[in-house]
């Protein structure tokens, strides 16, 4: 029941994943991250179910606190390094990537 | 008894799991970042709750209960506010929205 | 005689005695005792800069249980309404709008609590506080928008910062 | 996954997309660690992979350009050198033992003893904290040191700048800049500081140490930082106080070391602390650990308090 319930939420991971490659924006990247960290709180409270040591949880409550500050993070910088005339940061688009 | 409770977590773990999983597909889905939004809020909210919820049924009345209510207590406090950072920077960034008008009452969307 | 470094206190003793669950080792509770008198401390020296006074309103805090409970059964109604428009987007198709909304709170603490319960219910999502009032929120659908300026969740917020 | 994102990491040229990227790859790396049951490592991948470095190197864009240099030269020598170092290693593996059978020789010699003395002689029952803090208190202290010296260094090339005394900036009830996250930091930052204290504290029973909860103490106050400004997280810690703080970690370290000679024992052995041998260790880890903890979140506030005042002063 626990193992079938890690292997999916892997399979979401993986689709969130796909969101990240994607991205178009760097919003977007930061949503999927957003979204990965949160599959990975479960992942891990439902894997220490799973394993049968539920004192990984305190690890998952790490993650979530890690998670909120650095989207905050995140953002802030992103704030402060697009400049308005030049958005392209945020709207990264194919031809600059390799 | 035991067996009620086996039952019922493995329904709210497999809910949870199909509704994260729906939020992962709204992600993918939906045209553009404010709508894509809504989708991921969906993981962080009820999917999360179901999932939780599942495991407390599991662990009963004990501390271990208490940790996965405060990691959803945890998640449900920064969730919208992590959201509102996300879609406030964007906004403010001008990144564009694809919105639809009201068919009969004119809404022009607001400057930033 | 509520204030909020007092509420705080006891909520960080609560924490700690919550995560830690070693309620029998002399040495961990005096760690805690002090752990928490250091946060609060360090929370006092901020306190003055930005205050939230209506936190210390006990009744608030009282009347947040109930609310809570409201908030969970709309969350989960619209999850169902947001799930639905995913799986079948032909039959349910999305209608993004971005409106503002009026808001009846005036503390800083009531706008936030009003902002975090329109972006935790799934189809709305809070934008940005506008001046004079006003709330720019993002909807999936012409009906959330319509839904959120009835105006329930707004009364319901703020009949709860009522002293 | 591990795979696929190292591969985009190298492949996308907008080191923002690289930096979230490298968020997502070490909490995978981390469920990786907990799979392992290295629940420690997991933890310290958590709060140092997905966070703070993530953050810092956020810093270092800011302070430097966002996107990748075209190569100045062509990738191929590069590549020839790392594939076959990679295939050496790889023919080196072979001749290993296989992962976690009995009688690998790491299995024989030290973790026999470390497993089975250790509830005797230290009575710690994190196994990892007294291998880390006991056994093997040389390499942390070394750890400590490093990590002090990194502020040195940052502190040498950037510089903290000096601090206003904040004027009551943000009462403008109407339009202050970012008040739904302002109320929100305001309200969990405690709770996040005192979290990483626990975590600190009980290092012995669980999962955590110095080096986590100096992290997270560091992130929470980091949060309030980010959401304030460099003013206001003065007026709460000012760098006048932290680097003193910083190296007084380091010196409460190397002074239980020291005590532990004073007392007619070797360096950094506790058992002379107490009466009991294994109180006296235990006491021993709880310093080292505080000193540890205290030397990790100075530092990391402090860098991060440099990034920012040269960040603010390039406008």
């Amino acid at each position: 029941m626990f193992g079938a319930a890690c292997l999916g939420l892997l399979v979401v991971m993986a689709v969130a994943l796909v969101r990240a490659f994607a991205g178009p924006s760097v919003y977007d990247r930061i949503l999927a991250v957003n979204m990965f960290g949160t599959k990975t709180v479960l992942f891990i409270a439902v894997y220490g179910f799973f394993t049968g040591r539920p004192d990984f949880l305190d690890i998952a409550l790490v993650y979530t606190l890690i998670n909120f500050v650095g989207v905050v993070a995140v953002l802030r910088f992103v704030e402060k390094m697009i400049d308005p005339k030049d958005p392209s940061p945020a709207t990264e688009n194919r031809k600059e990537q390799a | 008894m035991t067996l009620i409770i086996d039952g019922l977590t493995a329904i709210f773990l497999a809910l949870g799991v199909f509704l994260a999983f729906t939020g992962a597909l709204g992600t993918l889905r939906f045209p553009d970042l404010y709508t894509r939004l809504h989708a991921s809020s969906i993981t962080d909210t009820l999917a999360s709750f179901m999932i939780l919820f599942g495991l407390m049924l599991q662990a009963g009345l004990t501390l271990i209960s208490v940790k996965l209510l405060l990691i959803f207590l945890f998640l449900w406090y920064t969730s919208p506010a992590s959201s509102h950072a996300l879609i406030r920077a964007a906004y403010l960034n001008r990144l564009p929205a694809r919105l639809i008008r009201r068919p009969n009452k004119e809404t022009p969307p607001s400057k930033p | 005689m509520f204030s909020y470094l007092r509420s705080l206190s006891i909520g960080l003793l609560v924490f700690w005695l919550l995560l830690s669950g070693y309620w029998d080792n002399g040495l961990l509770l005096l760690l805690g005792v002090l752990s928490m008198l250091l946060v609060v401390y360090l929370a006092g020296r901020i306190e003055r800069y930005y205050p939230l006074r209506s936190l210390a309103n006990p009744r608030t805090l009282l009347r947040l249980p109930a609310y809570w409970a409201w908030l969970f059964v709309e969350v989960v109604k619209s999850n169902i309404d947001v799930a639905r428009r995913i799986w079948f987007p032909r039959r349910y198709p999305i209608s993004p709008v971005l409106e503002q909304v009026p808001m009846t709170q005036t503390t800083r603490l009531g706008r936030t609590i009003y902002a975090n319960s329109i972006t935790l219910t799934p189809g709305t999502i809070s934008v940005r506080i506008m001046p004079d009032s006003k709330l720019l929120v993002h909807a999936l659908t012409h009906q959330g928008m319509d839904d959120l300026k009835a105006g329930e969740m707004d009364r319901r917020v703020t009949a709860m910062g009522e002293q | 996954m591990l795979g696929a994102t190292a591969v985009a990491i190298i492949r996308l040229r907008s080191l923002f997309a690289v930096v979230m990227l490298s968020g997502i790859y070490s909490l995978l790396s981390a469920s990786i660690f907990v799979a392992l049951d290295a629940v420690d490592v997991a933890f310290t991948e958590a709060a140092v992979g997905a966070g703070i470095s993530t953050m810092l190197l956020l810093g270092t864009l800011v302070l430097t350009g966002h996107y990748e240099n075209e190569p100045a030269h062509k990738p191929l020598i590069p590549l020839v050198v790392v594939i076959v170092t990679g295939a050496v290693l790889i023919w080196g593996t072979l001749d290993m033992p296989h992962f976690g059978q009995p009688d690998n020789p790491i299995q024989q010699h030290v973790a026999p003893r470390y497993i089975e003395d250790s509830p005797r002689e230290v009575g710690v029952p994190n196994m990892v904290t007294s291998v880390l803090a006991s056994y093997r208190g040389y390499d942390t202290f070394g750890e400590t040191t490093v990590v002090f010296t990194a502020l040195v260094g940052v502190l040498a090339l950037l510089g903290v700048r000096q601090g206003k005394t904040p004027v009551q900036p943000y009462n403008h009830p109407d339009q202050p800049p970012r008040p739904v996250l302002q109320v929100m930091s305001k309200l969990l930052m405690p709770y996040i500081l005192l979290f990483a204290l626990y975590v600190q504290f009980h290092g012995d029973f669980g999962p955590g140490g110095g080096f986590q909860a100096g992290v997270i103490f560091a992130s929470g106050v980091i949060l309030y930082t980010l959401t304030f400004g460099l003013d206001d997280a003065y007026a709460m810690i000012h760098p006048r106080i932290l680097s003193p703080l910083a190296a007084l970690g380091v010196m409460l370290y190397g002074a239980t070391g020291v005590a532990g000679m004073l007392l007619g024992s070797n360096f950094l052995d506790y058992s002379v602390l107490a009466h009991d041998p294994v109180h006296g260790q235990h006491y021993g880890i709880l310093l080292i650990e505080f000193g540890v903890g205290l030397t990790v979140a100075c530092v990391m506030i402090m860098i991060f308090y440099a990034f920012m005042s040269r960040g603010e002063k390039l406008g």
